[in-house]
């Protein structure tokens, strides 16, 4: 299996553990990822924000770069991009003048645009195209016993995601179950965290990643599962400030696919686990699995 | 083609203005002037409303005045007065099918912009009209006897209206139902709005009228298996599921259903829409007509493994009323009519999942709770939470599922009154604070408002906004333990969560989920909504595009009691008409053998009635005019062209086709 | 108690702004609200907006320019799309709100002394430069622009990054720089295009 | 005849002359006009009871006459009003689309499409679409290609332009 790999900007800097832990579970498990040459800002929200034809460009040249190389599905783990990309797919199919205009912008880099390329989610390939079986080979160390709280966040599945249903999305759940975990009834999985606005309006972001920390602890989780860098962020990195505001809601919030590769055997330092600021509780020495764990 | 003479071919035209519909767009006078031209053409008007009185009869003095012997009408669609015009020409001794209609409002002025375009298009139409005219023949119709009998499908409300109707006016009826009771919804609803009168009262006696007329034939648990043949004639094959019961020796006594193997109810009640419990053997509800019970295959031991005790026969005794070796049986009756009254079903609640409905057990939708305020009901018409406590707070969303793109566009029409009721019918059993989510209250019906007036004196509290969510996690203190409906109040302008421990969610009306095949079963069509559709939503309300088969109810869209049996009524007195008057008259666009015919025989499959044989003794194709309806499908493929078709002969269409082109 | 003045008159009105509005593509489906409120409540922020969204779509509407662009609402919106996908007439109502946000940059209104169209343009101004974006980089930028004590109330989360090495301060850019920027600006080279200020 | 071709591109819209059957297209193009749609002014329709009445002579015809495009209309598969109509048809369409294709006609020039009762918006959309893939062929004008053919004809040249070569004279032979 091979895809072109559009990491996104937090992947290099505030997410960078989410880009550590991808690279060697897809590796594990025989998936090829090649990162677009010289790819740009997806344009992101905020982009969208200024100008939208400017935005569409940027989209557009990260998608026609990915065609000129050869076409393959571009995995981007980052829900923002994921959307940006998919979303300027859509509009660009719908409004003809709108193509043209980029295509135009395009042309200048001798770049062409033929809305061909599919922008996938890491989720969507693990779960579709690797398949939860071949996953569940690679378990060598079932995380029997961990409660989970999968929160999908809102950009991975509305509203221009079709590979899952936007109100109760279940694929993380049915991953999770794969690894040996216990999936929480987690009912916010798929609200908002509260995006950029925990930086520039906290009292109103931070109320949000709060009230989703809340919820996990209440459902008795261990750890939030995670598929977006800035969900992330939010979710352990702002942990000081809501707790000196509301109180204590302690639980840590790890990538999704952190938890694979912890599954996978590998060490918590491989995967970035290092760069939380709320530390996963470390899971029990692999000895004391019950015996079962090995098989499939 | 244009050497036809033109010789003694004295053409009348009138393009209509329907008010402004037409002359808003199109130059009407400009046309008149243009066709007014045409060879052939003696009277070319235009005329404020044709279809008026004053409109035919400016036709009738034409006629006789400027002695005109073919007439074409620009005016509206033919299937809307192409009928009313050839009256009119009759009227003035020409025959009927000397005229030809035009229709440049549904197909010109009211869809396009363009005025010159339009006006164009309205005179290119109406030369092919006059051209094709000239050609038209004198046809005669002919008259086929009609029998009187009538099927009415579906034994809700509707259906039992109309065949009442039909039997009090002395007509033979068969009403044929898929459950084993008649009664449809109706049947399980406590009291109807906006009088609060007792639904049973109402229903109950009509449904033992149907029982007792001597003009009704009732076959419940069964269906219209295949309906052949056309208006006046229709043979319809109807599958009786077996009951495991004969009905003729079945007195409903019961006692077969006490002595049941199973001791206690243990299977969903499918009358109290799971709610309550019944037996393998039992009957729908108290009040079920007939009184006949049934036993539930996939439920009874004896037929699901042979292996019973069979309580139930000892029980019945020498009556002998249980038979475990019926069978599925086709029985095939004649109508001349039929009135389809097949219903609606209720929209699944769980398609809109942020109403938790099958996720949180106190959320219920109007049907449920019509259920548990019915004394009759599975609580004995007690309001509890599944945890046996009365609710102290009840939220009624209404809309649910209505009036959204994503699942049905369309509104429910009765689910703000019915909710009305039921929020009435919990403060009078419960004194709970009730809540009523809505959109827009709609209460056009006669009595509906006042009802509305009294909900608010009630103390029923509305929010006007349709609710984004229904959660049980806490924020507050007082919503710990409670169902939180998060709602933007619209009028007061700001968000709002409300803690409440039931929530009844409105569900609305959608077609059956059969409604596809049903509408090919009897040749009618559906909206794009999935509803029948009628034939003209004014003038022809309840007829279909297939003559002598009508609709009722629900089945053609959403409406409430009174105006499905308002309905009922109308399709009995469309079917009564028929019947009375004795005969149908057939319209005259049978397809005929002309003598050059060579018998190569390639028609004779073509046709779908079976209505072209072959002659051996002249070595031609013979077409039945009694069986012909009139498709056209031998004329087209005719490889020597010695197929006519009456009304759309090929010289008819050639001269329209070269009328339209040439200017 | 500071008594304001409510009534609008008809020369409030920016008459021909609601079909500015619904001619930005994605914009289009406004004319079909119903007025439900299934967008503010389903919305997470609109607890904190000024107007719900479905009373900025009421005042885009009636052409109520200055009331919606000087909003915080559409600044609020975290383009998390819930409105969107539960919208029963499929309104698209967050590419709404970005039509309005860049309606409000171009000409100028959005509100003062609100760090998010500060942060939406640094971002821009940054990709426009580097073609990526590095996000510590842009954060302090946002504070010392927008909001500097923030910058000193923030001191933990910036240690913390630095603890955890997630706090890059080389910045992030990409080869063809000026090709890309050439392709927004439709200018070869140069640093046009990016946005200017009004004031 | 058309006494003056028109010339400027721009202003040209092309002439469909659609038939549809009655219970099906027909009635779906009168919903079209209850529901106040608009489309191209550019079709003109002729109602039949039933689209297997079409004899592929009506196509040929309204070619020859001066049309840029045929539009034929009927019932979907299975809701025929006379059950099996639109199959006939189907049948002699295929062939027809056959005959039409050696002659060199493009594909768009005649198109089938079922509609029903209920689709009225689906009869804007194909006018609409027909319309805008005519308008990008441009004119057939077979009555104006005709007389030219005849007039070369009567000349009796004998290398005769290739125009002539490439474009089709359906032969029509009705009434």
């Amino acid at each position: 299996m091979n895809y072109s790999y559009f990491p996104g900007c937090s992947l290099k800097g505030l997410g960078r553990a989410y880009e550590e832990s991808l690279i060697p579970v897809m590796r594990h498990l025989g998936v090829e990822m090649t990162e677009l040459p010289d790819w740009n800002c997806c344009g992101a929200t905020a982009y969208m924000s200024v100008d939208e034809r400017q935005a569409s460009i940027l989209a557009a040249r990260n998608l026609a770069i990915a065609e000129k190389a050869g076409g393959q599905d571009l995995l981007t783990p980052c829900s923002a991009c994921y959307l940006v990309l998919n979303k300027t797919k859509h509009y660009l199919r719908e409004t003809p003048a709108m193509r043209a205009e980029v295509q135009q912008a395009l042309s200048r880099a001798h770049l062409d645009y033929s809305g061909n390329t599919k922008v996938r989610h890491p989720l969507d390939v693990l779960v579709n195209d690797v398949g939860l079986d071949a996953i569940r080979e690679k378990v060598v160390r079932p995380l029997t016993g961990l409660k989970v709280a999968p929160y999908y966040g809102c950009q991975l599945v509305r509203p221009y995601s079709t590979f899952d249903d936007a109100w109760n999305p279940t694929s993380m759940d049915r991953l999770m179950t794969t690894l040996g975990a216990e999936v929480v009834h987690y009912p916010l999985k798929t609200k908002c965290c509260g995006a950029s606005l925990t930086g520039t309006v906290p009292e109103a972001g931070l109320r949000l990643t709060y009230i989703l920390l809340l919820e996990a602890v209440r459902r008795k989780a261990d750890v939030i599962s995670t598929v977006c860098p800035l969900c992330q962020f939010n979710l352990d990195a702002y942990h000081g400030q809501i707790e000196r505001r509301w109180g204590k809601v302690r639980v840590a919030t790890v990538y999704f696919t952190q938890l694979m590769g912890l599954a996978f055997g590998m060490s918590p330092r491989e995967l970035g686990l290092n760069r939380n600021f709320i530390p996963m509780a470390p899971l029990p020495p692999l000895h004391a699995q019950p015996s079962e764990s090995s098989t499939p | 083609m244009n050497g036809t003479n033109h010789n003694g071919i004295r053409i009348g035209y009138y393009i209509c203005h329907c008010g402004h519909n037409i002359a808003g767009v199109i130059d009407c006078g400009e046309v008149a002037r243009r066709i007014g031209v045409l060879p052939g053409v003696v009277v070319s008007r235009d005329y404020k409303y044709m279809c008026s009185e004053p409109g035919q009869e400016l036709l009738r003095q034409d006629i006789r005045a400027h002695d005109l012997n073919r007439i074409v009408v620009a005016s509206c669609s033919p299937l809307l007065h192409e009928h009313t015009f050839r009256t009119a020409v009759e009227d003035a001794g020409l025959n009927p099918y000397h005229f030809q209609m035009v229709n440049i409002r549904e197909h010109a002025s009211w869809v396009h912009t363009d005025h010159a375009a339009a006006t164009e298009k309205a005179v290119d139409l109406s030369r092919a009209a006059v051209m094709r005219v000239r050609h038209h023949r004198a046809l005669t119709t002919t008259r086929v006897p009609i029998n009187p009998a009538v099927l009415v499908v579906g034994g809700g409300i509707a259906g039992i209206h109309a065949a009442l109707t039909l039997a009090n006016a002395g007509k033979q009826v068969f009403l044929v139902e898929r459950e084993p009771s008649i009664g449809g919804h109706m049947a399980k609803f406590d009291k109807t709005f906006p009088t609060l009168d007792c639904a049973a009262c109402i229903l109950t006696p009509k449904m033992s009228s149907v029982r007792a007329h001597k003009g009704i034939t009732l076959w419940t648990y069964s269906e219209v298996a295949k309906v052949e043949g056309y208006v006046g004639n229709y043979t319809v094959t109807v599958r009786r599921r077996p009951r495991y019961v004969n009905e003729a020796l079945c007195i409903g006594c019961q006692e077969c259903i006490s002595a049941c193997v199973y001791r206690e109810p243990k299977f969903p009640d499918e009358f109290n829409v799971g709610l309550g419990k019944r037996k393998p053997v039992y009957i729908p509800f108290p009040q079920a007509v007939p009184q006949v019970v049934v036993i539930d295959p996939d439920r009874c031991l004896e037929l699901k493994t042979g292996r019973c005790k069979k309580t139930c026969v000892d029980a019945c005794a020498d009556r002998n009323a249980i038979d475990f070796t019926q069978k599925e049986s086709l029985e095939q009756i004649q109508v001349g009519n039929i009135i389809v009254a097949t219903g609606f079903r209720l929209f699944d609640a769980k398609r809109i999942p942020q109403y938790g409905y099958g996720m949180y057990p106190n959320v219920v939708t109007s049907l449920e709770l019509e259920r548990l305020v019915t004394s009759s009901g599975p609580t004995g018409g007690e309001i509890r939470l599944r945890d046996g406590s009365a609710p102290r707070s009840v939220g009624f969303i209404l809309c649910v599922g209505s009036r959204d793109l994503k699942t049905n566009r369309w509104c429910s029409r009765t689910c703000c009154m019915h909710s009305m009721k039921l929020a009435q019918l919990v403060r009078e059993h419960t004194g709970a604070d009730v809540t009523v989510f809505y959109l827009d209250i709609r209460a056009p019906g006669k009595g509906c408002e006042e009802f509305y007036d009294r909900s608010l004196k009630e103390g029923i509290q509305f929010v006007r906004g349709r609710v984004a969510e229904v959660t049980d996690w806490a924020l507050a203190p007082e919503e710990e333990g409670k169902l939180v409906i998060r709602v933007e109040d619209t009028l007061a302008g700001f968000v709002r969560r409300i803690p409440v421990d039931m929530i009844v969610l409105a569900v609305g009306m959608e077609p059956q989920s059969d409604a596809q095949s049903v509408r090919r079963l009897f040749n009618m069509s559906c909206g794009t909504e999935g509803w029948f559709l009628e034939k003209h939503p004014k003038l022809a309300p309840v007829s279909t595009f297939t003559d002598g088969v009508f609709i009722a109810g629900c089945c053609q869209g959403p409406k409430d009691i009174p105006d499905s049996i308002a309905q009922a009524g109308a399709a009995a007195a469309e079917a009564m008409a028929l019947i009375d008057r004795g005969y149908i008259e057939q319209e005259p666009n049978t397809a005929h053998v002309l003598d050059d015919c060579c018998g190569c025989k390639s028609c004779i499959p073509l046709c779908p009635y079976t209505a072209i044989s072959f002659d051996a003794g002249s070595q031609k194709a013979v077409i039945n005019e009694a069986l012909c309806k009139g498709c056209g499908t031998c004329a087209g493929s005719c490889p020597s062209g010695s197929i006519t078709q009456n009304l759309f002969d090929d010289d008819e269409v050639f001269s329209e086709i070269e009328g339209l082109l040439h200017a | 108690m500071k008594i304001t003045r409510t009534i609008k008159y008809e020369s409030d009105r920016v008459k021909g702004f609601c079909d500015e509005i619904m001619r930005i593509p994605g914009c289009d489906q406004l004319q079909a609200c119903i007025q439900c409120g299934t967008c503010s409540g389903i919305c997470p922020l609109s607890i904190y907006m000024d107007y719900t969204p479905r009373r900025v779509i009421a005042l885009v509407r009636s052409d109520f320019k200055n009331e919606v662009l000087r909003s915080h609402t559409v600044w609020l919106c975290a383009s998390c799309y819930a409105c969107t996908v539960e919208c029963p007439r499929q309104i698209r109502i967050t590419d709404i709100m970005y039509g309005l946000k860049q309606r409000a940059i171009k000409e100028g209104i959005y509100p003062r002394n609100f760090p998010i169209p500060v942060l939406a343009k640094e971002f821009s101004k940054m990709v426009l430069r580097k073609g990526r974006i590095t996000e510590t980089l842009l954060v302090m930028r946002l504070f010392l622009k927008a909001n500097w004590r923030a910058v000193l109330g923030s001191w933990r989360l910036g240690f913390g990054l630095m603890r955890t090495g997630r706090f890059v301060l080389r910045s992030e850019r990409i080869e063809r720089q000026s090709e890309l920027r050439s392709m927004l600006t439709g200018k070869n080279g140069g640093n046009g295009g990016i946005p200017k200020e009004k004031s | 005849m058309p006494s003056e071709i028109i010339t400027p591109p721009a202003s040209w819209s092309p002439r469909i002359v659609a038939f549809f059957c009655n219970w099906c297209t027909y009635t779906a193009a009168d919903l079209a006009g209850v529901s106040r749609m608009k489309y191209a002014p550019g079709v003109r329709v002729i109602r039949l009871m039933c689209s297997g009445r079409l004899d592929p002579q009506f196509v040929f015809d309204a070619l020859r006459q001066g049309a840029d495009g045929v539009l034929i209309g009927g019932c979907h598969p299975g809701d025929c009003h006379y059950s099996e109509g639109n199959y006939r048809m189907l049948r002699r369409f295929r062939l027809l689309r056959r005959l039409l294709a050696d002659l060199g006609y493009e594909d768009a020039r005649v198109r089938l499409e079922w509609i029903s009762a209920a689709e009225g918006d689906r009869v804007r959309v194909v006018v609409n679409e027909m319309t805008e893939q005519l308008r990008a062929l441009g004119p057939l004008d077979l009555p104006g290609r005709i007389s030219e053919w005849n007039r070369e004809l009567a000349g009796n040249a004998p290398g005769a332009p290739s125009s002539a070569a490439a474009s089709p004279v359906p032969e029509v032979s009705h009434a």
